[in-house]
């Protein structure tokens, strides 16, 4: 919609789906320029939970930064965990022993079981459904006292240390990851029957929201959203990091670019990330969970490093600045959800508002990992 | 590994490379002691050479295959032969060096098919940075610009709206200066 | 007015005292009980709701006229459903041709519901976007 | 915080007010007010392990004017000050505030010398009538925060404590 073109339609008025809305799941606020109930231009506005996560990055020592990282994206904080404990590992070149190198990919799967979980939830709680808010609910629980048995919180992990992890993992916590993938893989035919083989969903998914690869790639999309317009990049496969070469997973891609296609991509990488936590509980080796000779200060040498690891939403990367102190220089906290929403404006264009809002569910949003 | 890639890259970005002068702090071996006196020690000389900033650092430390300095001026040339070469943009990051009285912008690419991670820098004077943008090759950019516009300060000539992203609208500092003050 | 029709009469108004009375009655309770005025701290309790946010431009814009005519189409059914009251009251009262009233009422509801066929046809149900003064 | 004395209502009658603050207080409609992390366990709570139905506080209304207590769960930005404020205005008497997890107590891990970018708790600006502690705090600290609502508002406490320990 041309400049000129706007304004001769004398019908456009500007709508706030403001910072307090069900349907951004947080404090995203978008300036929907709206003619009837067609989206003319959306700018979204962000910087409504700004908490200055870079900023505590260059005042606090290396490990007391760790904290912040389970605050980022706190639905699948692990991999977050994961990304900072990884970039310092390597800038300082510390082995982390096999087994808690398993372990890390064991509750990393976990949580990202979990974020879908909730993401499947809060996404059909828009579409206008909430009892399978109800059962995915229900389901997260039982993830998320597994997880608090090992890790003591829910949701705002700090498990993970440079050189291993916080403690190592008992028995009841494998049997009871076992008996969470039988109960949950009981419950998936259910979720697929009731909800994606609803007509209505189809209706409200299928052919909407295309997102083209050329957009995903100047905007410089990852993660299921990008794995919904059919390109097969995932950090675990593409960059393979930890123990992940061990585990035989694929990586779900649907080449059709639409809501229905990102949907379905989701839902497919919870049985892979099931299939990983098997096979990690399966081939877990004994041994310390915390490398011998871990430095307690870390001072990696002077210079910058970028390490990224695949989140639930999309490829997080840090760069690190050290100067070779015991704080960093500069923390860059490349967010996946950032990019993911900046095509969001250009790809909403001229769409009805219901159609967009179906848009922003699938791609998955947390607000305060946006803004940092 | 994506070693043709890269060396394609390499060779297509070599015409960028910018040419520093870098303090190498050399030692020379001290001369054979005379008889009478004790050996001299190795004295320690800074020499400055010049260096095309162009490296290829070891993947399994840096995380990244390809680090180039350009200008600002050439950061679209090369912006424009990544996309090129079907390169997506990571991350742009600022880093604030007030001893050198710079301010440093780190491009991050990275490729689909194959791991190839590319990070071109420019340095800019630290009391005006300027920083010509590339949201018109890259759209992604867009916002990437403007939070580092919102910390640093940096303008990027040619954006198209450089109001503050993550900051409140009538903000005029720049938190993430390493002179900041609340 | 004999005897009988003013006892109607009186139902009649009795059942519209009651009416009345359920629906004013909350507003006079809530009037008499509910704390008077509201504690603000920036003056904008009368605020138009937008999510937080001061609403932007005029709500009173010249609209679309998709939205109009769905509402014509609706009023037009409404009436005639209220007219289909009392003839479901007055249905097989007078003993005419047993098929009569049926027919009747078809032919008035037939009638009406061409207005439905010509608005299909006219695309009001399509809900594209009415794009006549810009190409 | 210019909070004027609120003129107390035309018809006052003890009794009355007992019967309404008891009903006031079982039906407490918070607002969808999630801001960052709590919000997710605000989500929790309201879900079907910790249902906060049994207390009757299940029905979370996104517009303020139909609800009674705005749940501020998360870290308040100085960019989304006034957004909460017009928030706070704009719900009918009679209101109450619960600042959920530190940050909306007193900034929470977020502050730090030298901080820019967020109001060090709601009670700056907001007359806060419960306190939950906790980063984030679990559901049942939730469900507690609002039980102590209810005996803030009736003035006597109908489910059993739990004594700790």
């Amino acid at each position: 919609m041309s400049a000129e073109v706007i304004d001769k339609s004398l019908e456009t008025f500007v709508l706030n789906l403001g910072p307090q809305h069900p349907a951004t799941h947080g404090v995203l606020r978008v300036k929907l320029t709206m003619d009837g109930e067609y989206i003319v231009h959306a700018e979204p506005v962000l910087g409504y939970i700004h908490r200055m996560h870079e900023k505590m990055g260059e005042n606090r020592t290396w490990a007391q930064f760790m904290p912040n990282t389970g605050r980022l994206d706190y639905l699948a904080a692990l991999s977050y965990n994961h990304g900072y404990a990884m970039a310092a590992e390597r800038a300082e070149g510390i082995e982390v022993p096999e087994r808690a190198e398993y372990i890390r990919c064991i509750t990393v799967e976990m949580n990202r079981i979990a974020s879908h979980l909730l993401w499947f939830g809060a996404f059909v709680l828009d579409l206008g459904g909430f009892t399978p808010l109800l059962y995915a609910f229900d389901d997260r629980e039982q993830i998320l006292d597994l997880l608090e048995s090992v890790t003591g919180a829910r949701l705002t992990f700090c498990y993970f240390r440079f050189g291993g992890v916080y403690n190592d993992i008992d028995d009841n916590f494998i049997t009871g990851c076992r008996e969470f993938i039988k109960r949950l893989r009981s419950r998936m035919p259910m979720y697929h029957d009731l909800v994606t083989k609803n007509i209505i969903l189809i209706k409200r998914l299928k052919d909407i929201g295309p997102i083209s690869q050329d957009m995903c790639r100047r905007y410089g999309a990852t993660g299921p959203v990008l794995r919904g317009s059919g390109v097969n990049f995932d950090v675990r496969k593409h960059e393979p990091y930890s123990v992940y070469p061990e585990f035989d997973f694929d990586i779900p891609v649907y080449t059709e670019c639409d809501s229905m296609a990102r949907y379905m991509v989701r839902m497919d990488e919870m049985e892979q990330s099931m299939r990983i936590v098997e096979q990690g509980l399966n081939k877990l080796p004994e041994g310390p969970v915390m490398a011998a000779k871990a430095p307690k200060i870390l001072k990696p040498a002077k210079g910058d490093y970028y390490c990224a690891v695949e989140a639930a939403r999309g490829s997080f990367g840090i760069r690190l600045v050290s100067d070779g102190t015991n704080t960093p220089y500069r923390l860059k906290l490349r967010s996946p959800t950032f990019s993911n929403l900046s095509l969001f404006s250009e790809a909403c264009q001229g769409m009805l508002l219901p159609d967009a809002l179906a848009l922003m569910g699938t791609l998955d949003l947390v607000i305060p990992e946006i803004d940092r | 590994m994506a070693e043709m890639g890269l060396a394609e890259i390499k060779q297509a970005l070599s015409g960028l490379a910018v040419t520093d002068e870098i303090e190498v702090v050399k030692t020379i071996p001290a001369p054979p002691p005379a008889e009478g006196e004790e050996p001299g020690k190795p004295v320690e000389v800074k020499e400055k050479i010049q260096q095309t900033m162009l490296f290829t650092p070891d993947y399994a430390k840096k995380g990244y295959h390809l680090d180039v300095k350009v200008t600002p001026e050439d950061v679209v040339t090369a912006a424009r032969i990544l996309i090129g070469q079907e390169f997506f943009l990571e991350a742009i990051t600022g880093v604030d060096w007030i001893k050198e009285g710079q301010i440093e912008v780190v491009y991050d690419f990275n490729l689909w098919q194959k791991l190839c991670r590319v990070v071109i820098r420019t340095r800019t004077d630290r009391a005006k940075p300027e920083v010509p943008t590339i949201s018109d090759i890259y759209s992604g950019a867009n916002w990437h610009e403007r939070e580092t516009h919102d910390f640093f300060g940096v303008v990027f000539t040619g954006h198209p709206d450089l109001s503050p992203l993550l900051l409140p609208e009538d903000a005029d500092f720049h938190p993430l200066l390493k002179d900041f003050k609340a | 007015m004999d005897q009988r029709s003013t006892t109607d009469l009186l139902y009649i108004a009795a059942f519209f005292l009651g009416g009345l009375g359920f629906a004013i009655g909350p507003f006079i309770i809530a009037t008499l009980f509910a704390p008077r005025g509201t504690r603000n701290i920036s003056r904008k309790t009368n605020q138009l709701i937008e999510c937080g946010i001061a609403p932007i431009g005029d709500a009173w814009i010249r609209y679309g006229v998709i939205y109009y005519l769905y509402a014509l189409i609706f009023l037009a059914f409404d009436v005639d459903v209220l007219f289909l009251f009392p003839v479901a009251m007055a249905y097989n009262k007078v003993k005419a041709l047993g098929i009569g009233d049926f027919v009747e009422v078809v032919l008035f509801v037939g009638i009406l519901s061409l207005a439905l066929v010509y608005a299909w046809n006219k695309g009001v149900f399509e809900w594209k976007r009415k794009n006549y003064n810009r190409q | 915080m210019e909070t004027e004395k609120l003129q107390s209502p035309i018809v006052h009658l003890a009794p009355l007010d007992q019967v309404l603050a008891l009903g006031r207080a079982n039906s407490l409609w918070p607002m969808t007010f999630g801001l960052a992390c709590c919000a997710i366990e605000m989500m929790a709570a309201g879900a079907s392990r910790f249902d906060l139905a049994r207390f009757g506080a299940e029905v979370f209304r996104p517009s303020p004017r139909q609800c009674d207590v705005m749940i501020v769960a998360g870290t308040i930005s100085k960019k989304m000050e006034p957004a909460v404020k017009t928030l706070y205005d704009q719900m009918p008497e009679p209101k109450w505030v619960i600042a959920m997890g530190n940050c909306a107590i007193s900034g929470g891990p977020f502050v730090f010398p030298g901080q820019y970018g967020i109001v060090e708790g709601a009670d700056k600006f907001l007359p806060v009538d419960i306190y939950i502690p906790g980063c984030p705090p679990r559901p049942e600290a939730l469900i507690e925060g609002i039980l102590e609502l209810e005996e803030k508002i009736t003035g006597s406490r109908r489910w059993p404590r739990v004594q700790c320990g």
